[in-house]
């Protein structure tokens, strides 16, 4: 599991939705095999401005005998990803990666649950693939809760859908699926599932994987929560990306996202 | 793989001396930058560096400042990590056995609230192996007791260093900070009170204002300023201290490149570090020891001493 | 053409008060950068300005320092001019009768290497119609003697200040200089001596060298370090200051966009003032005064007053 | 003469010779006729890094109805020319301009004489172009001396040729047209020319202009020089390209090369 530097060249980077792209990447076959959850610092070669690489998750990767390719899904929600937005057919990129911890595959629970909030669904997609390529699991076992503000901010449907059987989408406004919080709709189902034989993944915003927090607390469901925070070295060197846990001792710590992370146990997770 | 130039065959000397500390090459990685080294053996053979300067252990282990820590800025990024890490203890169990298998000089960089913590943390080190000097942070900005008042204080900064210099026989490095009127005199005082050699710049104290919250980006309102956008700073105090004091003075503060880094070493630093650039490409130390061997050889110039201290003002 | 943008209908209140001086907005030019206004009449309706802070103003004519003045940095660029300026004499009698023309507060910034050239100026400057301010620059970096020695001595800066005081009506504002250990401690300084509002901050001393020739870019050596590099030192600073003081604070340091001129106010300024982005983008200065404008449209503030000092730290 | 910011489309963009670079730009119409000697400001539309704009000298300009096209001859020399360099047909530049002041023509000159080393020949190129159409001169009356380091750097001589009859070329290496220096070449033909029916007209790196003013010290010959400083603003406010000038009462002054400039009476320059 070595991480290396990489020049990327764009195959492609499109808008497949208002503010979201789909870039691949093809890269050189170094490369390692990343596992769901790993992410890449990405920046464009020899551009200072903006100055940090910007850490995005591992949405789908392929190898072929010359190279590989990645592909990063993401939405524009400021400089960095705006300038990357921009990039055409055969730029380059700087390509960090992969990097990171992953989802732990628990083999022996039954029931997968997903869920996502909004551009969330970017590692968990990677997950689903492998829970399926593997076939540890048959279609029937994986549950996906999707949610966003609006039927816009929806992302990276047809991809699932292909590997999951219950999809549950959940709409702030309501303007696709059921109206309301994503865990507001996972609680509703919540007693269909038993504690024991499910393993649940998350990754979104933080007000969502916050509030998952709260109605697994106590429980005996096991979680496993993607966090996102920023991020300068993206290794582990530089404690940027701290986040609080309280460990097992219960005392409380800060934790890097980039290296002790970004998966994490929702239990783990001290909210301010 | 990038920046992974064909190396040349080179017999241009690249080593320097700092006191009695001899480096392979004036290139070192700037503290709480590079991790413990390991953070960084994926993309550099740390047996290529002159020297590994980890983060600045402290005598008990430190929670540091709460998230978020970081923020981007023009050429450069504001931090307040406060200085979070494992304690001198577990450093020595725990990180040193692992930088022993590298034949790299291990600087640690020390940092206390009281002189009492500074000589202790001294003491500690100076008593196990594989340690080969000690870099005193009297300037870390972000936390509020401690570092910042010793730093812009001559007297403080001095009694910091005659109580180190007291605990230890390993060469001493004071590490200054950019914000004070005068960091010659701070220098000057610190070589008065017996250290081997300062290095400078720490981080410039800024902060940064999130509009839509209205709150500051970093948790702790203020954090330190590194990067590109801090050199021309830190090369004018540079050469200001490299005027004043006759002992060795380190370079740091926004090196990217070679480039940069023989601008510390023209106007007299004998040595520098890298420290933010090694986030923007991890083998940054590396390329500024490749392109430093380059611009001797074709400057036909054999030793790189001998372009120490060459500026013309 | 561009950045010219649809003017869009405001009934938005961007008025804010320094002491007794009224601007229509809070968005000046920082001296020096903006040469005595005709220079941008071409790119900018000068009545749409909050104010105009013209070139540093002495007693005689300075011919300033030999080239090369300037040098790009990251982020931003150095510069030496060293106070070239036509004197006050001929401003009053070149550049200010055209400056008469336009519905716009002009602030002249003055300097002086001894306190009576600091009285004279000021006693000239007040004795003609069309200056609403005076500007003190006790911080310009590049002038070895005046300037820096003045800025970074609390008393000397308090002297400046009461001298100034005692010869004009005009209101003042002290133009601090940011190579200091404690700023806030200067603008006190300056408050007790009754200054009318504080300015901050001047360039920091920086500097850089050539690789080829081994000489600084600059003939003078060092130069004041300016741009969005030091954004983040600036915004600190004003945040220590506006805590410290009373009187109004004028934020200055890297503004390049409404964004950036709306976080020195959030921490308190009550007015910014563009330098160097004027060099970026001639029209920044309406650019960010436009950019206000919709930020408060959009946030639905009707008065730029209800934002300053907002800061949730 | 109003100067202002565009927005300028680039038209095309190419190496007419190892590191020597053509580049056209598409402006709005309200761009001015610019003068011989006259500049623009120029930056990547939207990048900060490099910082400060660019000065280059109008090489040639058009006109039509919907929008008017300068060239820029430029050589790659650092970053800013290299990223400029690397621009592609349709990229987008700011351009201020047109800034500075131009060469004075003087009808009463029947002999002009240019004298431009490597990359000096632009904006004596678009003097030359105007005084041919103006025709006050004809073809015979123009001797263009163009130098440079070797034959590789020495550009824009098809435009020229099209325009003077006396065209002497001259590299340090002797690689094309005469060996030595420019400035040499001029010496040795000096006394063909009459002082009182002469204009020169020279551009060039700052030792040949150097040279030629010591070349004419104390001679009546009437010699404009285009001078290079480095510039932040571009257009007379930051004082920062200043050239040391002695005024006609002996005074030593600093000049702006932006405003005062960039061209200057060569008699006036004086050289550290
Ligand atoms: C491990 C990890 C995986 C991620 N995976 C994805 C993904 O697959 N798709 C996707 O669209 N986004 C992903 N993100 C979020 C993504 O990194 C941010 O949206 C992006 O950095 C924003 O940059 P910007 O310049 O557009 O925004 P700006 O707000 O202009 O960025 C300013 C600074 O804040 C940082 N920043 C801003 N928002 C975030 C955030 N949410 N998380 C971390 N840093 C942030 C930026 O990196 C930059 O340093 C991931 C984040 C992390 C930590
Ligand atoms: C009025 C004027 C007209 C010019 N016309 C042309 C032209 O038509 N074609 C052409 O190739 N060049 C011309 N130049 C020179 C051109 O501006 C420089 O070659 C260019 O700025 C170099 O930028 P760089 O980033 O590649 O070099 P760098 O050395 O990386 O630039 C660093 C800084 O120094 C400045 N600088 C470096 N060299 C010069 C120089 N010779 N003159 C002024 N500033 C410099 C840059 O603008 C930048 O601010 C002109 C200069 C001036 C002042
Ligand atoms: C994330 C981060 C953490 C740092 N931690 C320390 C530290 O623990 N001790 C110390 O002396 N300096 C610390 N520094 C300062 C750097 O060592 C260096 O002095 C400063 O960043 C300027 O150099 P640069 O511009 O090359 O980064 C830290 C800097 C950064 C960016
Ligand atoms: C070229 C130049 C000349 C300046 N001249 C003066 C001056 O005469 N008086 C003064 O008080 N400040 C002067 N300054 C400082 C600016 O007014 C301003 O304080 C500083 O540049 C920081 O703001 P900025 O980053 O927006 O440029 C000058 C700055 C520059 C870049
Ligand atoms: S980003 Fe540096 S430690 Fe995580
Ligand atoms: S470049 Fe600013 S005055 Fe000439």
């Amino acid at each position: 599991m070595a991480k290396d530097i990489y020049i990327g060249e764009i195959v492609s980077n499109e808008e497949i939705q208002k503010e979201f792209f789909l870039m691949k990447v093809k890269l050189g076959n170094a490369f390692d095999d990343p596992l769901p959850g790993q992410f890449v610092m990405i920046r464009i070669a020899g551009l200072t401005d903006p100055f940090l690489s910007r850490p995005i998750s591992i949405y789908s990767f392929s190898r072929s005998k010359k190279f590989c390719t990645i592909e990063l899904l993401y939405r524009v929600v400021g400089k960095g990803t705006r300038i990357l937005a921009g990039l055409i057919k055969s730029s380059q990129v700087e390509i960090n990666g992969p990097l990171g911890g992953s989802f732990e595959i628990d083999e022996s629970k039954k029931q997968i649950i997903f869920i996502a909030g909004g551009i969330g669904i970017a590692p968990l997609s990677l997950l689903a693939e492998q829970l399926y390529r593997n076939d540890c699991l048959s279609k029937q076992e994986i549950s996906f809760y999707l949610g966003a503000q609006t039927a816009d901010a929806i992302v990276g449907l047809d991809k699932i859908q292909k590997l999951c059987y219950n999809i549950q989408i959940c709409t702030d406004d309501g303007t696709l699926g059921r109206k309301g919080f994503v865990t507001d709709a996972f609680q509703k189902d919540i007693k269909k599932y038993s504690a024991a034989d499910t393993m649940i993944y998350t990754c979104g915003p933080k007000p969502m994987v916050r509030k998952l927090g709260k109605i697994l607390h106590g429980s005996k469901f096991h979680c496993q929560a993607s966090l996102e925070e920023r991020m300068a070295c993206g290794t582990g060197a530089c404690m940027g990306c701290a986040v609080t846990i309280k460990d097992n001792k219960g005392n409380l710590t800060h934790k890097r996202v980039c290296a002790d992370g970004p998966v994490f146990d929702i239990r783990q997770i001290v909210w301010e | 793989m990038i920046m992974n130039k064909q190396k040349l065959k080179v017999d241009v000397n690249l080593a320097v001396q700092i006191g009695s500390l001899k480096l392979k090459n004036p290139v070192m990685t700037a503290s709480g930058t590079f991790g413990y080294g390991e953070e960084y053996a994926d993309y550099v053979d740390l047996n290529k560096l002159g020297a590994i300067v980890v983060k600045g252990l402290s005598l008990k282990p430190r929670l540091g400042n709460p998230p978020p820590r970081i923020m981007e800025t023009a050429g450069g990024m504001l931090n307040a990590v406060g200085l979070q890490n494992i304690g001198v203890e577990e450093f020595i169990n725990e990180k040193l056995p692992y930088l022993k298998n590298f034949d790299v000089a291990v600087i640690a960089n020390i940092y206390g609230e009281t002189y009492t913590e500074y000589s202790k943390v001294a003491k500690k080190l100076s008593s196990v192996k594989g340690i080969h000097a000690l870099e005193v942070n009297v300037s870390c900005p972000n936390v509020k007791k401690g570092g910042l008042s010793f730093g812009s204080d001559p007297k403080a900064t001095a009694e910091v260093t005659r109580r180190v210099k007291a605990e230890t026989n390993l060469p001493v490095i004071v590490k200054l900070t950019p914000n004070v009127t005068d960091i010659a005199a701070i220098a000057a005082a610190v070589e008065k009170a017996g250290a081997d050699a300062v290095s400078l710049i720490n981080t410039l104290t800024g902060m940064s204002v999130d509009l839509k919250t209205r709150t500051p980006h970093l948790k702790n309102i203020t954090g330190g300023l590194s990067g590109p956008a801090i050199k021309p700073v830190a090369l004018r105090m540079v050469w200001q201290v490299v005027q004043r004091v006759s002992i060795p003075v380190i370079g740091i503060g926004g090196i990217m490149t070679a480039e940069d880094a023989l601008e510390f070493l023209i106007v007299g630093a004998k040595a520098v570090q890298i420290g933010t650039a090694n986030f923007i490409n991890p083998r940054a130390t590396l390329d500024v020891i490749e392109g430093m061997q380059n611009y001797l050889i074709e400057n036909k110039i054999n030793d790189i001493n001998e372009i120490i201290g060459t500026f013309q003002s």
